[in-house]
């Protein structure tokens, strides 16, 4: 009896499904268009919150040496040597004068000539020193500077996190955007959903009024609705995640490009296969939520 | 079977459809009630099914109060009852053969049992050939049929059934008659409100007279008819 | 007979709008939250583009001075007079070397002790020249490049460009994000205002078939609908205007503390006047519209 | 006035509800169309008031061809028949007055003269009382009543009732019918499908038998009464 009640149900859920497709178009598409926002806010906030998380830990700082320090000479050997024995210092990277300029004229597009009509290279050569976490806060660190700056190669220091600061207080702004709008959607969808129900019973009602006076249990009649409540939840879902990933592929070249420029070593990311699992499980116990209220109000009397 | 005692039932906007009814309807009795367009017949059977509930008094209902009775258990009372509503309420996206088998389908018949009796019952009826029509796309007429089909299809011990020949010819308001007037020999109690005095006296059983929600008399049944 | 109707019409659209409340409140919502959503992306991307178009014309210049440079002595005035009189240059700015010790305290917060630790200062003074617009790709700058860096009193430069390099390519980013968005939400919005109407038709079809039986000509009966439109449309927009003013003075302080920081000659704006009534008057319309098209199919036999 | 020439109905799915029928109603006539339950009788009816187009044949209404008739002028044809519907199609969120002044309103009718009309047809069927009442909220014979109201307050020209006494006790039939026939000596054509053979036999107009959508038969008016 259960199975042939099952199948009933399913059978019924999907005759309503295309009896009433509009009705259901409406609603698997509003499902969809939450998520798909959702989902949109979110893959962006997690790559941004995974990417935050490890360059916040990069304080690095940029060493210049005098121009004359020739990149194989003993104080150049010294200073490296030093550099990379200090305690606090976890990377070292050089940067030759050569190095510079290119990097410059790469970085400055559009001042290739004005670069190009400099008569000496004007970029000094630099060590890039990145400090182990652990250590952004300790005596070594202000002693490791207050060496440097009077060993005699080195021609100044600079604490490379100056952009960055800008950018944080420009991403926590942006980040401050997307929980507001996902705050108030939210909010919205609720009460969306809730009248989106509201509706569903007022055009169901006459039929679920009708089942009722026939004979047939609460449940056996929100079967039916709460199997088409579960098509609709998962087809939302789903569809908005398909959309999602295909946007996701389509652009994936510009974003991840963007992204990697930024943040060069995270990559942007899709949702993992968990997080695409709990969505598509929230649309359907959304459906089946759908599915119990909308004909909770007709069985009540 | 069926007692009311002392019933008022007072509509929302205070227009009193029923005053101080007393009625006691026995176990397999064929019984009409009838009067004036808004008596209250519709309202009667309404109290019955449980539609509503009366404002004062007390229903007995297969030996139940319906007064105290609890939610949960209205389904399964009901399903011991077949009712045809004077506005048919079908299914309308539905198919005939849907509409009637949905009586039985709640009471979880076999699939094969489902679709013989639901054949046959609509044979009754006249509309075997009609199963898989869309209700709604029917003639006044015939959806009353069906409404009667579905009514009858899981044999029940009550039929309530409010004008259910309105919209019928003489032929097939004979016929209609004919399957309650069966179904009662085996055993149904049958309740029908109408207002076609011709069909009453042609039948001659007990009838009870509405008239402003007042019970304005009653007949008995003729000699030589059965209860 | 012409006020005679539109009273009529009016009155009923009221009656309507109470009688099937859910529907209504739904159909504002999905307005209203659109509206929302497309306001907060459109406010947004309006002050970063104008923020931008002022930010990205600011090439600036900074010039290290050797440590033993004071800022009253004659190399010193000699180096500034000729800043201010060349003609690339629009501004010019001194940062000491106590005021770049304090810049850096402030911008790096939990590295103070760091800092004070270090015995020498090991900020050097500098001056911010900020370079005309129209110069940006010139043989002057190139010139004004090659004589700073043999000037004596010059220890390096710096085209501070790097940061807002980087920060350009993540706002790039994320108004790609922005408009992805707002191009598949539009299109989203789209569909379900379509069958939304295609709802309202099926719960207004038979009112619709009946006044249509009893000889109600086609504007007749459209005339109660287009106006339930347009007072859903109105408070549809309406509603999310006010949503997004009483959010924007809400989160006025946090806003425009963020982005005056970054975009520092910008102040962070609502809608003009102008923006807020099309945006009313586009409601209007869309309300006007459902109208129309919701009662049209019913009205076609 | 009314002339259907080798009129065929094929519904959708392929049932022929009409079969070659041919008939000429004339100005001022009182006509019943009858027959059993899925004769054709609302079909008919359908096709005159424009609910549906003919599948072959012609139909001609106050002199106009409605096979060629453009989409625009239905509804100022419309405005000069009233039509009582089977299933009463009442504004069911509506009040009565609002149900009846609609047939009104869309003539343009002035605020006075248009409460006045209403009431008074209202008080013909016996619902003055019941003006401000929700049409849903009646019961069965009194839904039918507005929906009698409605068709006659603007004094049509033509009025097509179907089955308009189904849910109606026999004093408020021969109100009903009384009205239709005073309408009938002020000069409107009358046109009724009922099943209710007692009706016809009273009234002695001509009547016209349909079966399984065939003309089957017709009865001339009884001598004496006027067409
Ligand atoms: N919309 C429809 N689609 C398909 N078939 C229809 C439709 N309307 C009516 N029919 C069929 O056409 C036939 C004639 O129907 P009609 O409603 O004219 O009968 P009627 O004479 O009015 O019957 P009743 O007395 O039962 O009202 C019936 O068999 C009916 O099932
Ligand atoms: N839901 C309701 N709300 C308010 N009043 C109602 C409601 N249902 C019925 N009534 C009123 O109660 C009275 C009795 O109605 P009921 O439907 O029982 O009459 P009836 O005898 O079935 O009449 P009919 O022969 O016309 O069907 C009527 O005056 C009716 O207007
Ligand atoms: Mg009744
Ligand atoms: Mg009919």
């Amino acid at each position: 009896m259960l199975y042939r009640n099952l199948s009933f149900f399913l059978i019924e859920a999907l005759k309503n499904l295309k009896g009433n497709f509009y009705l259901h178009l409406t609603i698997i598409l509003i499902i969809s268009i939450s998520f798909f926002i959702f989902g949109t806010l979110l893959i962006f906030d997690t790559n941004i919150d995974r990417a935050l998380s490890s360059i916040s830990k990069d304080l690095s700082l940029v060493v210049f040496l005098k121009d004359d320090v020739a990149s194989g000479s003993e104080d150049f050997l010294k200073l490296k040597k030093f550099l990379l024995n200090y305690p606090a210092v976890k990377v070292v990277h050089y940067t030759s004068r050569l190095d510079a300029y290119l990097d410059f004229k790469k970085n400055f597009k559009g001042y290739e000539k004005v670069v190009e009509e400099i008569e000496d290279n004007p970029f000094p050569s630099s060590f890039e020193v990145r400090i182990k976490e652990n250590y952004s806060n300790k005596k070594e660190l202000a002693d490791l500077i207050s060496i440097l700056s009077k060993w005699k190669s080195v021609e100044g220091l600079s604490l490379s996190k100056d952009w960055v600061n800008h950018f944080f207080s420009f991403i926590s702004l942006i980040r401050m955007v997307i929980w507001l709008l996902v705050a108030l959607i939210g909010t919205g969808l609720i009460l969306i959903i809730y009248n989106g129900i509201k509706l569903t019973i007022h055009s169901k009602g006459s039929q679920i009024e009708i089942m009722k006076l026939v004979g047939g249990t609460n449940w056996f009649i929100r079967g039916q609705f709460i199997f088409e409540g579960i098509i609709e939840g998962l087809l939302g879902s789903g569809m908005s995640l398909l959309v999602l990933y295909l946007a996701y592929n389509l652009m994936f070249q510009k974003i991840t490009g963007a992204f990697s420029f930024i943040f060069p070593q995270q990559a942007f990311s899709f949702f993992s296969v968990n997080d695409t699992l709990l969505l598509i499980g929230s649309g359907t116990i959304l459906g089946i939520l759908g599915g119990v209220l909308s004909t909770t109000k007709y069985l009540k009397n | 079977m069926i007692q009311l005692l002392r019933v008022d039932k007072v509509y929302e906007g205070g227009r009193w459809a029923l005053k101080d009814i007393n009625l006691h309807i026995k176990k397999e009795e064929f019984v009409f009630i009838t009067g004036p367009s808004g008596a209250g017949k519709t309202t009667i059977l309404k109290l019955i099914y449980l539609g509503d509930r009366a404002t004062n008094g007390q229903i007995l209902l297969f030996g139940r109060n319906l007064a105290i009775l609890k939610r949960n258990s209205i389904p399964f009372l009901r399903r011991n009852m077949g009712v045809v509503f004077q506005d048919f309420k079908l299914l309308s996206d539905k198919t005939v053969f849907d509409n009637v088998a949905f009586a039985l389908r709640i009471l979880g018949t076999r699939k094969v049992e489902l679709k013989t009796r639901v054949l046959e019952t609509l044979k009754l009826v006249g509309l075997e050939k009609r199963s898989n029509e869309i209700a709604s796309m029917l003639s006044g007429g015939e959806q009353q049929r069906v409404c009667i089909a579905r009514a009858v299809v899981n044999e029940p011990a009550l039929v309530l059934a409010d004008e259910p020949t309105g919209n019928l010819d003489l032929d097939n308001a004979n016929q209609v008659m004919d399957i309650f007037r069966a179904l009662n020999l085996k055993g149904t109690t049958v309740v029908i409100a109408t207002h076609n005095r011709e069909m009453i006296e042609k039948t001659g059983k007990r009838t009870i007279i509405l008239d402003s929600g007042n019970m304005a008399g009653e007949n008995l049944p003729r000699q030589g008819d059965a209860l």
